[in-house]
């Protein structure tokens, strides 16, 4: 068994060292009735590598690569172009096999990574400080939620009508389960400012998303400023990390915290996990932060080095008053992020940005002249939402067959709201002119 | 020692590495690498992008304002950077990682390879099922694996680490109550002192009390505290256990412990952490359980990438089941693999969602291509030989530490630090280690013990280094007793000196800024 | 420094490092590692491979008689090995690399990623030329690039190496002058001393006899010397040159050079291992050339792997192309691309096969990927930065150390070791460097110059890495100038001091041996 | 331009120190008429990775790859399984970027695994000590002629007719440069004892294989004899170095030297190249050697360490007078064979080597019972040569359509030998029954 280093040899010696009869000696703790005898039934035993290669690529032979044709997909996840050195980074050893950074004399190379990646996030979003990541924006989001009452001590939060349907759905799992009001206004494509009217002073923060999950983009400071007025917190959410690049992020529209998903930098679409949640607030709220931080020091010596602070905040020191239970978060996933930023740069960052928003343009451009085709959304960054005159399901069942897979119905994410023929589709940097040309085509020919 | 003018010893032998400054700030192999911001500028990339057109622009005004200003790297600078910073990290694949309830053991690299199959890697969530019926497959796959091998009905994939998990099975376990009409007035938790601090936390965020109960003199559940504690037993929701337990140990008392909060009412959920000490040796099943987490980046080998992603699914038992998150695969009659998504039909009691899309899907691959490689032979052995080492450190290591429990542990070794003289720590040991090559063990966990050090080797060490370690952790553990003072300005050899976490915490320093006063030249 | 018993300092403040000594024998991240044949056992694999049959041998008893008796290691043991060892290495992603003549350049991932395609990884160079028409329009389009880029007609694309481009391009000559009928009396080939000792040792194997033409004190070739040389011209075969020179400097004379040696009867082999000074600038073949290799593993920066695989494309101008080697590829009327590959029909003239298969496709892979990546005008600057670099290390560094030759150089800056003070040699220099964290530069060639130091920076350096290396270079030299007898001791922070290469030769030991004695246990 | 780190500043700069006005200074000495203005003409400009990325994969996907289907091709080069991790640690930065150990005191990494490396190569071959690697087995089976020509002062070289004929043909290129004559015996399947006839008191040495190209493997030891008492040197060749586990080895022969391909352990097809030459002999002989040799030493402290040793046989110390011109060899195949072969160990050769055979002597039978085919190798290890009843070329192209690559035509190695019906096809560990069987059904069909 080629992970096991024991020989039978070392196995006899190490049980007369310690003076056992066999391992069986070690579970003798084991209540008798669950004790098994043999290996567990139905399962095969041990492969080569060969043979569990040739398993796993069959299975992986039944999907379809976001790169094996044109593709459109967005709604929370986007398929962007990782450079080849952020793999390799991602694979060193002492990144890749090295645990949470509790010794820091020898992890300062995950630590000073984390440093410059809380940097970046802060920077991109526009606020003061952000943690050392979450398990992806959809639990950041719940997050931020509860992390608004225990700042505002008021129990009411507020989501609007463009967040994308499972960050609601996690955000209000986890504010039920404590006791939180969950309001949850109706979906709409452009609808984010409607939460100005319906935060009042029994609520703790406001939850809006620009892009939201139809593509709009919406300039939320409106919203900040009622929130604000009403003692209310704003939680600005993205799906669409690349977006910070050349919207409005979340720190010039006055935003008490930021998170959203951080995917699209760094990050493969691995059919939805591992992602990384990204978390930033105002400096007011640090001590009410879910999560890791880094913080700079000195050791003994007096040079400069860091380590994770402020963990008295944390479950390992604080228990049932921490204010998370997050323990292992996206470490390697941040690293991934934070490796393609320091490649880009943010000049790199705004130029990918406007790729991806006129690569946007141009689909809606060759959609909108297809007879039938209704672009719904007003104004967007690299996804947007379109009314076709059939259902969305058969249409997207038909672009399959050729070749093209044309996006989300919206059906899926809002089911049972009447939007059974709007589809949700995304361009970025990787979608080509021809693949365009081919998506307008090919829906002439459907409807 | 004398010295020239620049402070360089005048004759080669007496030189000692200490006393060599170097120009450079690196100091051989080891090289000195400044933060990002430090080095980059906002002009360079490492990047090539095609020109924009420069033509449309539909933000309707919604656009960033303040440039980021975030320097970029070209791509021989941003390699170095980081090949630089990880020479700074220590690593399961530079030595033994010693540390307790993290089974920090071999990450084979073909997972790595098969992660990153475009089939796997460069799939998208939402994409039509039709296109990721091979994804469906290997999530079914493996759930069928965890489902045997804890002989559980049911099994919750979507859990992205172990708190998550925690938090799925206590949901559950809420959502059942409130089933039963009792979810208001059944809101107390039991929690062994010696839980991890994940444990508390997540009762806590699923609206519950948590009742500590103590551990007895052999670390295990003290039965008459349990028993004291269930004498009310209206308000019991649970209780939440780990085993083994965080001291290493089996709870020898666990299926009275599963009948006694059944009895009162309550479900058992069990932190599923120290699940390497048992697989295919017994079925935490067969032990009464109620719901259980598996770490696949501690159990089943998916990296912990210094933090982290890890992934949590959580078995359930028919008492839960229903209860259970979406989404969830279902293989239909047809034998096409269908996710049921929404809050109805065969998931209308499920208790929600607790996050976007499927679950850790990059970790299912490793997981299962792990679990395959090994198969059910190969995963007993690896358990059997966990518990080896773990048992063989305890035996060679109790001679010069205390061991503050009688008996084998499992897969890990706790030792107190009361053979230490007045004024040396746990933590004087644990850097001592890093001179030494190694990790340090668990320090100060758990509570239940004294400068509690819990070393887990793992079944990924063979005997030769296994002993090395004694080796070394003997006589430091000899120096710790006689009052060896230098301990405490340990680790001399690792990249950096003993750090100031208290310093870090005053004032908090959290990004980079631009400093005040430009830095000074580099020295000519 | 007072020590206890164990030779430990007794208190933290005076420790220093070196007098530090460790159980294990890894000191902090530094991991000790002993060979393979010390750690492994011949029971221990890391492979599962299926269990034979047992069934079958049509091996007619030729079989092995005493088996290998080599160790294995599990896989965790053979990663942490391997790992561990790479942790005493330098390399360009750690770091400058200076090697003069060496063009330690960036190596880009994504030459790596590309060259792992199935569709070139996995490829067999004997299968059916049908199916690896996209390998072949490859190996076409490198050629293109390659031709285009020197202005040449022709290119071998087999040779694996420089030195096996030279050999390439002198048989060719060879066969060209037996074609003349003068195969057998042209035999002398011009060789200046400063050059690489591939060039005499490559002529030597083909043949030919070598005479050494004398530099002048530029440092270019020493023209009335060559003039002296061609003026008995029938036996002349050709002149093997490199240009830029190993000197790091442009033949001023090349033409007039080139002039002379084909008015002798003779053909100009340039050696382009310096390629990397001009690419985009300058095209050999308007300067006269007959054949030069390329070193896809300098210029277009394929990993030098610790010392190889190489690549060695050799162009020819028209008057040698008919006797270019097979195979090469040709693309047909129909759009196919085809291998010749016998001495036949467009290859009746060859001068025959240097090896087997089609030459070095992994390499032609990585270096067309970077080719594109580049483009005409990233090769160009390139180019431009790389002597950029080495005139602003020229620059800064003449004014301590002695620059041998007046003016600008190309892409490497040339010193000599006059400056150092007696008994202060370039190796104790050299390996001064290491202690800054830096690899040396080449030391003691070329020979034309007393205790050369030879700096290439290349283009992948940014200002602050050249400044950083110039500041530690600078300060040693002073200390050289000084006569600092500490730098004798050199290196003090590298894994390893001073290595005895003496020792290593008198009685060489080239493999590992079972120990007369079996080495002492572990202590204690 | 993603690789280049000087920024316009940088560059501005650094002329004002140097002195300089623009780069074009730096080229002054470049005579006027062979001055470039502007960029080289006829070449595109720089791309994004994106863009290489697409182009290089269209052309790789215009390749069958060898795992993509049933493959039976040999000859020199081999389709093995390499684990995983091998693959890691050729990507290791540290030994991937670094140059030959030229500087021991930091390349102890390289060193030791080169060490490591000649002393598994000596075992496998049976040998006193073997060399750091040469450019692939062709080339070492040339440098072995001269080698011999060298020790014996003798100045013929015999081949064997079962010796590859691209090795054939350096070899014969190599010696006639230096006017060593080579004599080639016609080729025979099982003809490598022949040998031992034609040696007579001229010859430097006799060169042969097995396994041959014909797959028929051979006891030189009979040669061994003749051509030491004729004072010629045996040199022994295998182009497939995982018959080395079963098959015996040229140091049970009586071998002087031995040289082979190694590319069957740790490396890939690559369509050829890079491959890794192993090359090995008597200690007698050790000063003869081409090539890099390491040896043990210990440091300034005592340490034991490595070095590169024996370099007065080398060019860049003996130029003309060096044993070889070779310079750059294969480290880093050396190091994926080094890396292969530590995770193998003898017993796992020796189980690889076992299902080789196996699967060889499936085939073999399963295509022997094809009517009209003709197995004609004698003995075999896992590769074998078979007639059929029509031509090979055919055949193969039917076969192809087929989705089999069902091995090479003897025609392309042996053009003019009127071997146009035969076919050498070769099964390795890779080789599924369901492969077998496809080829057996696929032949019976086409002839
Ligand atoms: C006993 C125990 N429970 C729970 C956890 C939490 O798991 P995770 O870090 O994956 O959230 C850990 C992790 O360290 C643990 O050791
Ligand atoms: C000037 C010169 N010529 C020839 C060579 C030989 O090239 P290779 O090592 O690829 O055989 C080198 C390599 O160092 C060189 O520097």
């Amino acid at each position: 068994m080629r992970y096991l280093p024991l020989t039978a040899d070392d196995r006899a010696e190490m049980l007369k060292t310690i003076g056992a009869k066999s391992v069986d000696d070690f579970y003798a703790d084991v209540p008798e009735s669950a004790r098994l005898h043999g290996t567990v039934e139905g399962l095969p035993d041990h492969q080569g590598e060969l043979a569990v290669e040739r398993h796993m690529s069959k299975l992986a032979a039944k999907n379809r690569a976001a790169s094996s044709g044109p593709f459109f997909v967005g709604a929370g996840a986007y398929k962007h172009h990782v450079p080849a050195s952020v793999d390799m980074i991602i694979q060193r050893s002492e990144f890749l096999t090295t645990y949470t950074p509790y010794q820091p004399e020898i992890a300062q190379g995950t630590l000073q990574t984390l440093f410059e990646f809380q940097t970046q996030v802060a920077a991109l979003t526009a606020m003061d400080v952000a943690n050392a990541s979450m398990y992806d924006g959809s639990t950041a989001c719940a997050e931020a939620a509860v992390m608004a009452t225990r700042a505002t001590r008021r129990k009411k939060v507020i989501l609007s009508g463009g967040l994308h349907p499972h960050y609601a759905a996690a955000t209000k799992m986890l504010c039920e389960a404590q006791g939180i009001e969950v309001v949850q206004l109706e979906h709409a494509i452009d609808g984010e400012l409607a939460l100005a009217d319906a935060v009042d002073d029994q609520t703790a923060c406001v939850i809006g998303q620009s892009p939201n999950t139809f593509g709009t983009v919406t300039d939320l400071s409106p919203v900040a400023e009622a929130a604000h007025g009403k003692g209310a917190l704003l939680v600005s959410v993205f799906t669409e990390a690349v977006s910070l690049g050349l919207v409005t992020p979340p720190g010039e529209m006055g935003a008490d915290i930021a998170v959203g998903e951080g995917q699209s930098i760094g990050n493969g679409l691995n059919f939805g996990g591992p992602y990384v949640g990204l978390f930033a607030c105002t400096q007011k709220l640090v001590r009410q932060m879910p999560g890791r931080l880094c913080g700079e020091t000195t050791d003994a010596e007096g040079k400069r080095g860091f380590v994770l602070t402020l963990s008295t905040r944390e479950q390992h020191i604080r228990r049932d008053k921490a204010t998370s239970n997050i323990c292992t978060n996206s470490g390697l996933c941040a690293l991934a992020f934070t490796a393609h930023m320091t490649l880009l740069g943010g000049k790199g960052l705004e130029q990918m940005a406007v790729l991806n928003h006129e690569a946007a343009c141009d689909l809606a451009d060759a959609l909108a002249a297809v007879p039938g085709v209704e672009i719904l959304t007003p104004r967007f960054f690299n996804e947007f939402a379109f009314r076709t005159p059939m259902n969305a399901e058969a249409v997207l069942a038909m672009l399959d067959e050729a070749g093209i897979v044309g996006g989300v119905r919206a059906s899926r994410l809002f089911p049972g709201d009447h939007m059974g023929d709007v589809i949700l589709c995304a361009a970025t940097e990787c979608t080509t002119p021809e693949d365009i040309a081919a998506y307008a085509a090919a829906l002439k020919e459907i409807i | 020692m004398t010295m020239n003018t620049q402070g360089r010893p005048t004759t080669p032998e007496s030189v000692s590495m200490s006393s060599i400054e170097t120009v450079s700030g690196s100091r051989g192999l080891l090289q000195h690498e400044d933060l990002l911001f430090e080095i980059g500028t906002p002009e360079t990339t490492g990047v090539d992008l095609p020109a924009p057109k420069g033509t449309k622009n539909r933000l309707g005004g919604v656009a960033r304002k303040v440039p980021t200003g975030l320097p970029g790297l070209s791509e021989p600078q941003a390699v170095r950077h980081y090949m630089r910073l990880s020479q700074k990290n220590y690593a399961i694949d530079l030595g033994l990682f010693p540390l307790g309830s993290c089974t920090m053991k071999h990450n084979p690299r073909l997972n790595e390879k098969m992660a990153r199959l475009p089939g796997f890697g460069d799939i998208h969530p939402l994409q039509p099922q039709a296109t990721v019926q091979g994804a469906l497959e290997l999530i079914d796959e493996l759930a069928t694996w965890l489902k045997t091998l804890t002989n559980m009905p049911s099994v919750a994939m979507s859990p992205k680490a172990g708190a998550h998990g925690e938090f799925c099975g206590m949901m559950a376990i809420r959502q059942a109550l409130i089933a039963r009409g009792e979810g208001d007035t059944r809101k107390r938790v039991l929690v062994p002192e010696s839980a991890h601090g994940t444990n508390p936390a997540t009762a806590v965020q699923c609206g519950f009390i948590v009742d500590e109960i103590k551990a007895n003199k052999r670390g295990r559940v003290d039965m008459a505290d349990l028993k004291a504690k269930l004498e009310k037993s209206d308000d019991i929701a649970g209780i939440m256990l780990t085993n083994p337990n965080t001291c290493g140990l089996f709870e020898t008392d666990i299926k009275e412990i599963a009948d006694l909060i059944h009895a009162a009412g309550g479900y058992f959920y069990c932190d599923g952490a120290n699940f390497n000490a048992i697989v295919g040796r017994v079925r935490p099943g067969d032990l009464g359980i109620d719901a259980m987490h598996i770490n696949l980046h501690k159990t089943f080998s998916t990296p912990h990438g210094g933090g982290g992603p890890g992934s949590g699914p959580t078995v359930l038992s028919e008492a839960l089941a229903p209860y259970a998150p979406v989404p969830f695969v279902v293989k239909d009659a047809d034998g096409m693999f269908r996710l049921v998504e929404d809050i109805e039909g065969d998931a209308s009691e499920s208790f929600g969602r607790m996050a976007a899309f499927h679950g850790q899907m990059g970790m299912f691959v490793r997981a299962l291509t792990y679990i395959l490689s090994h198969g059910a032979d190969g995963l007993k052995q690896a358990s059997e030989d966990a518990v080896l080492n773990a048992n063989y450190v305890q035996a060679r290591l109790k001679k010069v530490m205390s061991a503050p429990f009688e008996g084998y542990c499992m897969h890990e070794a706790l030792f107190s630090d009361a053979f230490t003289a007045e004024g040396i720590e746990t933590i004087d040991i644990a850097k001592a280690l890093i001179d030494e090559g190694y990790h340090p063990m668990t320090m100060y966990f758990p509570l239940v013990v004294h400068g509690a050090m819990l070393i887990e080797p793992t079944e990924s060490e063979s005997k030769a280094e296994v002993d090395r370690f004694c080796d070394a952790l003997e006589s430091i553990a000899r120096r710790a007793a006689q009052g060896d003072e230098t301990l405490k300005g340990a680790p001399y050899l690792a990249p950096m000196r003993r750090l100031d976490e208290t310093k870090a915490a005053r004032k908090p320093v959290l990004k980079w800024a631009e400093p005040e006063v430009a830095p000074p030249v580099a020295a000519e």
